[in-house]
């Protein structure tokens, strides 16, 4: 069924019964030519473009819980593309420029919000790297301002301009960033592939992955055997486990990242902001939420739960840089299990089993990447060759020198 | 008159009237009310409207679950918005305001999008608002903003404080209910440190609203009297107003007290919000039981209650709901609302019990419609009727208060934070507490238990069984008589067929039946893909009285038991907490704590203008009289200091004494550089790397004796240095006997530079410092004129001849200012790191800008530093991969613009000349740039592919940031003295 | 554990007066060791689901490195010993 | 020249000018204690602890099982040092101008702590004579128990003047009052 403004008018006529399922829920069938092993963001996106721009529509991914229950549904939903290194900022742009276009192309409202990014900087030093960054960009074509403090000022009042321990001296700021409504991101994505012909199948964990002679022919699954010409990973904080199956050795330790949300508010934040002086950042929900984060909690963690001393600190440097927030009230806090890599960039390449493809290293940042991952991820498995802007994203690069380390922090996944 | 307050009974103080204001009308009420109460009070029943359709809402609760009655409370910086009215604590002259409507409660336009519902169903906005594609952003999006969110944040800093604190317990009991208080009282009477919290203003929970006699009094004067023993035990922490909003690892529970949330004029020597990190040895939740909504059509018209919420207002406060209250239930709490609101002459104008019989005792007169259930309401800003239907047969009451009870839920949501999921119960058809293991359980009703004896005696029973478990045993607590208790069981009722109007699960989030079914039909069948597409659960009150619903229709839906359906994940925080409680007293300019310098003295003395360098704050320039820029003082700082001296604060740099035999292999390890043959005496610069190969830090080591060193670092990478070397000491090489402590803050640094500064220094340092005795590199100590001991080492930043003096803390500011007046006939002046940033930038020297966590030492010249002959150090196996060998890797090289008043600013990017500006083209960045005032024009050091095959290359300083192409000449990053002579002088 | 560390030399302690490194295993190679076992200890994560040891540095108390053995999908704890005492056991080993 | 060599107390500027009768609950702070580290050395621990338990005129703060902090308020920097030098195993460093000595009593005492460290401070667990390093007021600190009201805390001196502000903010409750000891 196709979404329209007609089509909610027609249903709503006849009572909203007509309305069918966004997608079907099949029972696995024996043999797929790609299997994805994780329905999360990025997973369903392989399926949905190796479907569309790619012709490969007998495909299956499998996912142990439901559809979108990972980080694609529990992140703070920001875009952009603002990165330093010549490894990330084209793959990141590209990115962008699919989430420009994500509505049309898979009828589903997403409700991608271009209203600003700007990173605030408090430092002659941070000023410096930020000019870097943003001359970087602009090097690409993407483009990026360096704005003063009277600039900022004027586009976010409410900041601590007068009382702060680390005062602000401007931003960088990149206008097309901003946020996408995260869970229909993961429904969009999953609707157009099962509308393709991929089958969604849901509450189906991988628990062995056979191969022979060196190649994959299969999943075991808890829905049993499934048979497939190329398998793919996808499966964030569960790389390890699942690449384990295959005897993967990777450069991934998982981590929790908490998130916020407050109590519904009129609008008061238009942008999407970060804070130099820390790690917080904060935008404001289309529903009146205001979204955010800081760091992780910095030790290896599976439980999607974080700590109160992480939470006050993420509170203490949201009233820092926003003291009007003193007297509202959080809500919910939720975590998110991270695959942080060892230089806090991605992973999409093959791997030393033949026709086994992984994705994975998105550290924190995994959610912006949805569309180009997915498209990058279902370029590798559909020509066997790697895309152009995720080149640099190499299995082998820690080995030979060539890292992508965006935050200079070297190999100490935490730190990134 | 509707709503009204009784002539007498409640525990409100009676005696004390406050005055308080609802949408600029005044009303009054009384000390002990809550706002809830006395706006009911004063008839005032319509309250909010809702998030989506904006339809008229009262409340619906006495409690925190409240989902409807949300205001802003308070004026100016202090407004509140979203407070729930229901826990709101009356004070004199507070300000409430409604939200979310326009242009007035009664009024609002919103109310529009309840006509248009029938297009406004589940996730409607995922199917449309989709073309054209730019109307979203520019249209759409903002209309929709502006008619979500709830009240507004004013946006200004908090005149409040608020503050943190720790406290530590044998036993955490979670809500004075009876419960609550009997566990209390029985281990504190058995001398165990006891903290006792609850939500609410007055302790004794349920008790304070419930008619029934305990131990021969009310129930309301049995609690009081046992919050007064509670009160008179040392070991008992009594907490009101106090709510446990998370659990977590470790049995740390957070905590936040309202402290002056109820006063009119906060004392500033106190909190508004005090938030707890409470340890535990072991808790009991004592949170008691939450009141079911029953799903029935027209459910959400202001004065449908919960029956329990009724008698909390009736019996607690004094306050009718109405004056013709109907009942809708579906076991006894139904009953007893009647009884106790005929007991206060109130009328009631039927029970509906959707059971066909029960033994519930029925008030004399009282008419009773059994197997009978309410399909729809009537009414707009109040209900003033119901359409009761049995078998088939409809008739309309009159009321204008319906009490509703679907039964009962234990609240035990802080039991399942930490991923224990509740566990449905077929017997008592509600979601049970999980099993923890004991040291977290869960008393009274929360525990299932519905009578109000049996919830006395459950809280003292689990008290002696928590108590066994830390060893102390209690005395058996003589528990009291109850009288007049009823029967609370309940026969479940997801919702009620035949509805003839939206019947809400979530009230706030005007989420109803119907939009559970689309999310059915549509494949969001899991109760979490339920929950993202419908909303139910989202709103500020979590689902607390919906979600149980939402789980019992759904399983209704796809006929299976809410066991397999399942909860959504229960996380913190129990009710919302302010962003200003979980930060305390850390903001403005108290966000992190300030380092001073020994120094700083000495530099506000002679004018500096300080910066925030991380921790620290340090003097930038000195600034005098007639200088207009920050420049201008920078210059004649850096000239002074080439042409005669200057006195800079380092005191900032990390300093770690070293000690022990195995100290220089051990930093012959540490650094890529030799170590083991410094001598004594002597200071050596000295670079780390990490694992990895890359640069980590660098600074000077200096061997004091044989087996003592003291060590410099980086201002920015002291604390991580230290960390290094002790992980690397205690896991790499335990062998080696070596100790460090960090002495930073025991010495005042300064750098005495500049072609006089022997001069000077002689002026104060009794020992021979001539270049003889005292060569570069030299590291001694030294005694200064006066006495003091100091230490002295012959190191240069900035490329004069300088030495680094360091004195003790505390004689800092005197010495500093001794050397200021030994210099002043040589014409001495304070420099700041600006200038000292200009005198490095010159003489080539790297800082963190260059060492940026991804240059090698190759990169930045200083490959030949690398020891390769030692057998190991940290990094030099990684240090040789090919990527970091690479010949194409971006080198230091120092630039020098073509026209020599153009301007380099640090952050550009570099071309070849004539290329056009793209990624592939990029050929490195501009790391440090400033004014040469010694060279007269911009100097900048930059990292360029392969930088050092192309001195003599023009290539372009491209910053399209600030829209600047400058030609520069690349050359050698050194630009002054690059023989080093004024280094011997 | 995320809440209170149990410091074998100072007792219960919060968060934040800890740094965490990482995981504490393997040990660091020998200096002659070959390329992939640098490779392997300098990049290369076991990140087991379940029980694991990792460092952890009481920077604001003892200033000792330790090792944390516990549970990262649980965070219970096993128990919190010296990082010397854990590399002296591990060399046995 | 010489020098006048004129001491200057990092929280000088905290307390001179605010001196009242101390209430109660009162925070003092000593002017110009003897302070040194002592770091025993591999496999000298035990002996270096026993050394420094029997050494007079001088209190031993417990940092970690090979580091001590070493106070004393009568006997100077010299005779402190001479008595270190004799110990076998031990080095040492004079922190006295490094660290900042403050005495903390009264009534109230726990409450206010509570709100300054995380450790319980109940006579049962943190018994007099007590000491461990931790952090306080969010700066890492020695503390310990010189009597049932009466903690001392050794703060480092950069980060003294921002302590030392939270707890008087973190007293303002108990109407802590604050002044020099001697």
């Amino acid at each position: 069924m196709r979404y329209s403004a007609y089509s909610i008018f027609k249903q709503a006529l006849s009572g909203n019964r007509l309305w069918t399922p966004a997608w079907r829920e099949p029972e696995p069938k024996p043999h797929y030519d790609v299997i994805i092993v994780g329905g999360g963001g990025h997973g369903l996106s392989t399926a949905y473009y190796l479907a569309k721009e790619f012709g490969i529509t007998n495909v299956a991914v499998v996912e142990k819980g439901y559809i979108g229950s990972g980080n694609v549904g529990r992140n703070t939903t920001i875009i952009r593309s603002n990165y330093l290194l010549e490894g990330n900022n084209p793959f990141y742009e590209f990115s962008l420029k699919l989430w420009e276009g994500i509505e049309k192309d898979f009828n589903y409202n997403a409700m991608v919000s271009q209203r600003g990014i700007i990173n605030l900087f408090h430092s002659d030093g941070q000023r410096d790297e930020y000019a870097r960054r943003g001359n970087g960009m602009r090097m690409h074509g993407v483009y990026a301002e360096l704005l003063d403090r009277e600039q900022v000022r004027r586009m976010m009042p409410y900041l601590n301009f007068d009382h702060a321990r680390f005062p602000i001296m401007g931003g960088l700021y990149q206008k097309r960033g901003g946020t996408v409504r995260h869970d229909a991101v993961a429904w969009g994505y999953a609707r157009g592939a099962d509308q393709r012909g991929v089958d969604i199948i849901q509450h189906c964990e991988v628990t062995g992955i056979r191969r022979e002679n060196g190649v994959v022919t299969g999943v075991e699954t808890t829905k049993g055997f499934i048979g497939c010409n190329k398998l793919a990973l996808a499966a964030a904080g569960n790389t390890t486990t699942v690449g384990r199956m295959a005897d993967l050795e990777l450069p991934i330790e998982t981590h929790v990242l908490q998130a916020f949300v407050s109590e519904g508010l009129k609008p008061v934040i238009d942008h999407v902001i970060t804070y130099g002086a820390g790690h917080f950042y904060i935008s404001q929900s289309d529903k009146g939420g205001l979204v955010f984060g800081a760091e992780i909690d910095f030790y290896s963690s599976y439980a999607q739960r974080g700590n109160l001393q992480t939470v006050e600190h993420t509170m203490e440097e949201g009233v820092s840089l926003i003291p009007g927030l003193s007297r509202a009230k959080v809500l919910r806090s939720w975590g998110g299990v991270m695959d942080m890599s060892m230089d806090g960039s991605p992973i999409i390449d093959r791997t030393p089993v033949d026709n086994l493809y992984l994705n994975c290293g998105w550290c924190y940042g995994g959610f912006k990447a949805t569309p180009a991952s997915g498209f990058c991820f279902a370029h590798l498995i559909a020509r066997n060759e790697t895309h152009h802007v995720s080149r640099f994203m190499r299995l082998d690069r820690f080995e030979r020198g060539y890292t992508i380390d965006e935050a200079g922090k070297g190999p100490q996944p935490n730190l990134h | 008159m509707t709503s009204y307050r009784l002539a007498s009974g409640g525990a409100a103080n009676r005696g004390r009237s406050l005055t308080f204001t609802f949408d600029g009308r005044t009303y009054k009420g009384f000390e002990g009310d809550t706002l809830a109460s006395a706006l009911l009070a004063n008839d005032q029943m319509l309250m909010a409207r809702s998030f989506k359709y904006h339809r008229p809402r009262g409340v619906v609760t006495a409690g925190s679950a409240e989902p409807n009655a949300l205001m802003t409370i308070g004026a100016g910086a202090r407004s509140e918005p979203n407070a729930r009215a229901t826990v709101v604590e009356l004070y004199d002259r507070l300000v409430a305001v409604s939200q979310n409507r326009w242009p007035s409660l009664k009024h609002d336009f919103g109310a529009l999008n309840n006509v248009l519902s029938p297009f406004l169903g589940a996730g409607f906005y995922y199917k449309t608002f989709m073309w054209p594609a730019l109307f979203w952003e520019k249209l759409y999006e903002p209309l929709i903003r502006r008619a979500a969110g709830l009240g507004k944040a004013v946006m200004q800093a908090d005149p409040d404080r608020y503050e943190k604190s720790w406290t530590h317990c044998d036993l955490l009991v979670i809500g004075a209910g009876p419960a609550g208080l009997t566990a209390a009282l029985a281990a504190g009477r058995a001398g165990a440190r006891v903290i006792l919290a609850d939500e609410g203003f007055r302790l004794g929970g349920s008790m304070l609203s419930e008619s029934a006699m305990v131990g021969g009094m009310p129930a309301c004067d049995f609690a009081t009297t046992t919050v007064e023993e509670l009160a008179t035990l040392p070991n008992v922490t009594l907490m009101p107003r106090t709510t446990v909003f998370g659990w977590y690892d470790d049995m740390v529970f957070g905590a936040v007290e309202r402290v002056q949330k109820h006063v009119a004029t906060p004392s500033p020597d106190l909190p508004m919000e005090r938030l707890w990190r409470i340890v535990a040895k072991r808790a009991i939740l004592a949170a008691g039981a939450e009141e079911r909504p029953l799903v029935f059509g027209g459910n959400d018209r202001p004065g449908v209650m919960t029956a329990g919420a009724i008698r909390t207002y009736l019996n607690r406060y004094g306050v009718a709901v109405g004056g013709k209250v109907a009942v809708f239930t579906n076991g006894g709490s139904g009953y007893r609302t009647a009884a106790d609101l005929v007991a206060r002459g109130v009328d009631v104008t039927a029970i509906i019990d959707a059971r066909p019989g029960s033994a519930d005792p029925v008030p004399q007169g009282i008419r009773v419609i059994r197997g009978g259930s309410v399909t729809d309401t009537r009414g707009w800003h109040r209900i003033d009727g119901l359409i009761a239907e049995r078998s088939g047969f409809e008739e309309v009451i009159a009321c204008d208060a319906l009490a509703m009870s679907g039964g009962w839920s234990p609240v035990v949501h802080l039991m399942c934070q930490r991923g224990a999921k509740p566990v449905w119960s077929d017997e008592k058809q509600a979601f049970m507490a999980p099993d923890l293991g004991g040291a977290f359980v869960a008393a009274g009703s929360a525990a299932g238990f519905d009578g109000l004896s049996d919830c006395l005696k459950d809280g003292a029973a689990k008290a002696h069984t928590v108590l066994e478990s830390l060893g102390r045993r209690a005395l058996p607590l003589a528990l009291p008589r109850v009288e007049g208790e009823y029967d609370a069981s309940f026969a479940p009722l997801w919702y009620v067929p035949g509805a003839k109007n939206k019947a809400f699960v979530d009230f706030q989030n005007d989420v109803h039946v119907g939009d559970l079914g689309l999310a059915q039909r549509e494949g969001f069948r899991h109760i979490e893909h339920t929950k993202r597409y419908t909303t139910a659960g989202m709103a500020t009150d979590q689902g607390k009285l919906g979600n149980i619903n939402t789980v019992g229709i759904v399983a209704g839906m796809r006929g299976v038991s809410p066991a397999e359906i399942g909860t959504t994940t229960f996380r913190p925080f129990y009710t919302p907490v302010s962003f200003g409680a979980l930060a305390g007293s850390a903001r403005a300019e108290h966000a992190a704590p300030v380092r001073t310098s020994p120094l700083a003295g000495w530099a506000r003395k002679n004018g500096a203008a300080f910066v925030e360098a991380g921790p620290w704050h340090r003097s930038a320039w000195f600034p005098r009289e007639g200088e207009k820029t920050w420049r201008e003082s920078v210059d004649r700082e850096v000239l002074n200091v080439r042409a005669n001296a200057g006195l800079c604060d380092v005191s900032t740099l990390g300093k770690i004494e070293i000690f022990g035999a195995g100290a220089a292999e051990f930093l012959d390890r540490i650094y890529c550089n030799g170590f083991l043959k410094l001598p004594v005496g002597k200071a050596r610069y000295g670079l780390m790397l990490r694992e990895d190969g890359i640069v980590f830090d660098d600074g000077t080591t200096s061997r004091l004796s044989e087996n003592h060193y003291v060590m410099t670092t980086t201002t920015a990478y002291a604390a991580e240095v230290l960390s290094h070397m002790e992980f690397a000491a205690q896991t790499f090489w335990p062998e080696l006997d070596v100790r460090f402590v960090s002495v930073t803050d025991q010495w005042a640094q300064m750098s005495l530079a500049g072609p006089k500064a022997r001069i000077i220094l002689g002026r104060v340092v009794q020992d021979d410092i001539s270049d003889a005795a005292f060569p570069f590199l030299a590291a001694k100590e030294v005694t200064l004129r006066g006495g003091l001991r100091a230490r002295l080492f012959r190191i240069s930043f900035s490329g004069e001849l300088a030495y680094e003096l360091a004195v003790p803390a505390g004689f800092g500011e005197a010495v500093a200012d001794a050397i200021m007046d030994a210099g002043h006939e040589d014409g001495i002046c304070a420099y700041g790191v600006e200038a000292l940033n200009v005198l490095r930038v010159e003489k080539g020297h790297v800082t963190h800008s260059e060492l940026e966590g991804r240059t090698t030492a190759d990169d930045v010249g200083l490959g030949r530093m690398m020891a390769m002959q030692k057998p190991d150090f940290i990094g030099k196996r990684l240090s040789t991969r090919f990527g970091l060998t690479a010949a194409d890797r971006l080198q230091l090289v120092g630039l020098k613009p073509v026209e020599a008043d153009k301007e380099i600013r640090a952050g550009a990017h570099l071309l070849k000349d004539q290329a056009k500006p793209s990624l592939a083209n990029d050929q490195g960045f501009v790391s440090s740039a400033c004014f040469s005032p010694t060279l007269g024009h911009f100097i900048a050091l930059a990292m360029l592919k392969s930088g050092r095959e192309r001195f003599g290359e023009k290539i372009i300083v491209w910053d399209g940031l600030r829209g600047t192409e400058v030609p520069a000449e690349v050359c050698p990053p050194v630009f002054v003295d690059p023989e080093n002579t004024k280094l011997h002088l | 554990m995320a809440s209170l560390i149990t410091c074998p030399h100072c007792g219960a302690r919060p968060k934040e007066e800890f740094s965490v490194r990482g995981a504490a295993m393997p040990a660091r190679p020998s200096p002659m060791a070959k390329d992939e076992a640098w490779h392997a200890y300098v990049y290369i994560r076991d990140n087991p689901k379940g029980r694991y040891q990792e460092y952890w540095h009481h920077a604001a108390g003892c200033r000792r490195w330790l090792v944390v053995d516990r549970d990262n999908l649980t965070h219970d704890v096993f128990g919190v010993t010296d990082a010397a005492d854990f590399v002296q056991a591990r060399g046995i080993e | 020249m010489s020098i006048n060599l004129l001491h200057r107390h990092v929280l000088e500027d905290y307390i001179s000018g605010f001196e009242t009768d101390p209430n109660p609950n009162h925070v003092a702070v000593s002017r110009r204690p003897v302070i040194f580290s002592v770091l025993a050395h591999r496999g000298q621990e035990t002996a270096v602890a026993e050394a420094l338990g029997s050494a007079h005129g001088v209190v031993l703060r417990f940092c970690s099982p090979s580091e001590w902090l070493l106070v004393s308020r009568t006997a100077g920097p010299a005779t402190v040092a001479g008595i270190l030098s004799d110990i076998a195993g031990a080095s040492f460093a004079d922190q006295s101008d490094g660290r900042v000595l403050m005495t903390i009593s009264g009534p109230s005492v726990r409450n206010i702590l509570g709100k300054c460290v995380a450790v319980d401070l109940h006579p049962e667990v943190f018994a007099e004579d007590y000491s461990a390093n931790m952090l306080f007021c969010h700066v890492a600190a020695n503390v310990a128990r010189s009597g049932p009201d009466t903690f001392e805390i050794i703060v480092p001196r950069s980060l003294a003047g921002s302590a030392f502000e939270e707890l008087l903010e973190m007293g303002r409750e108990h109407a802590l009052t604050r002044g020099f000891s001697d």
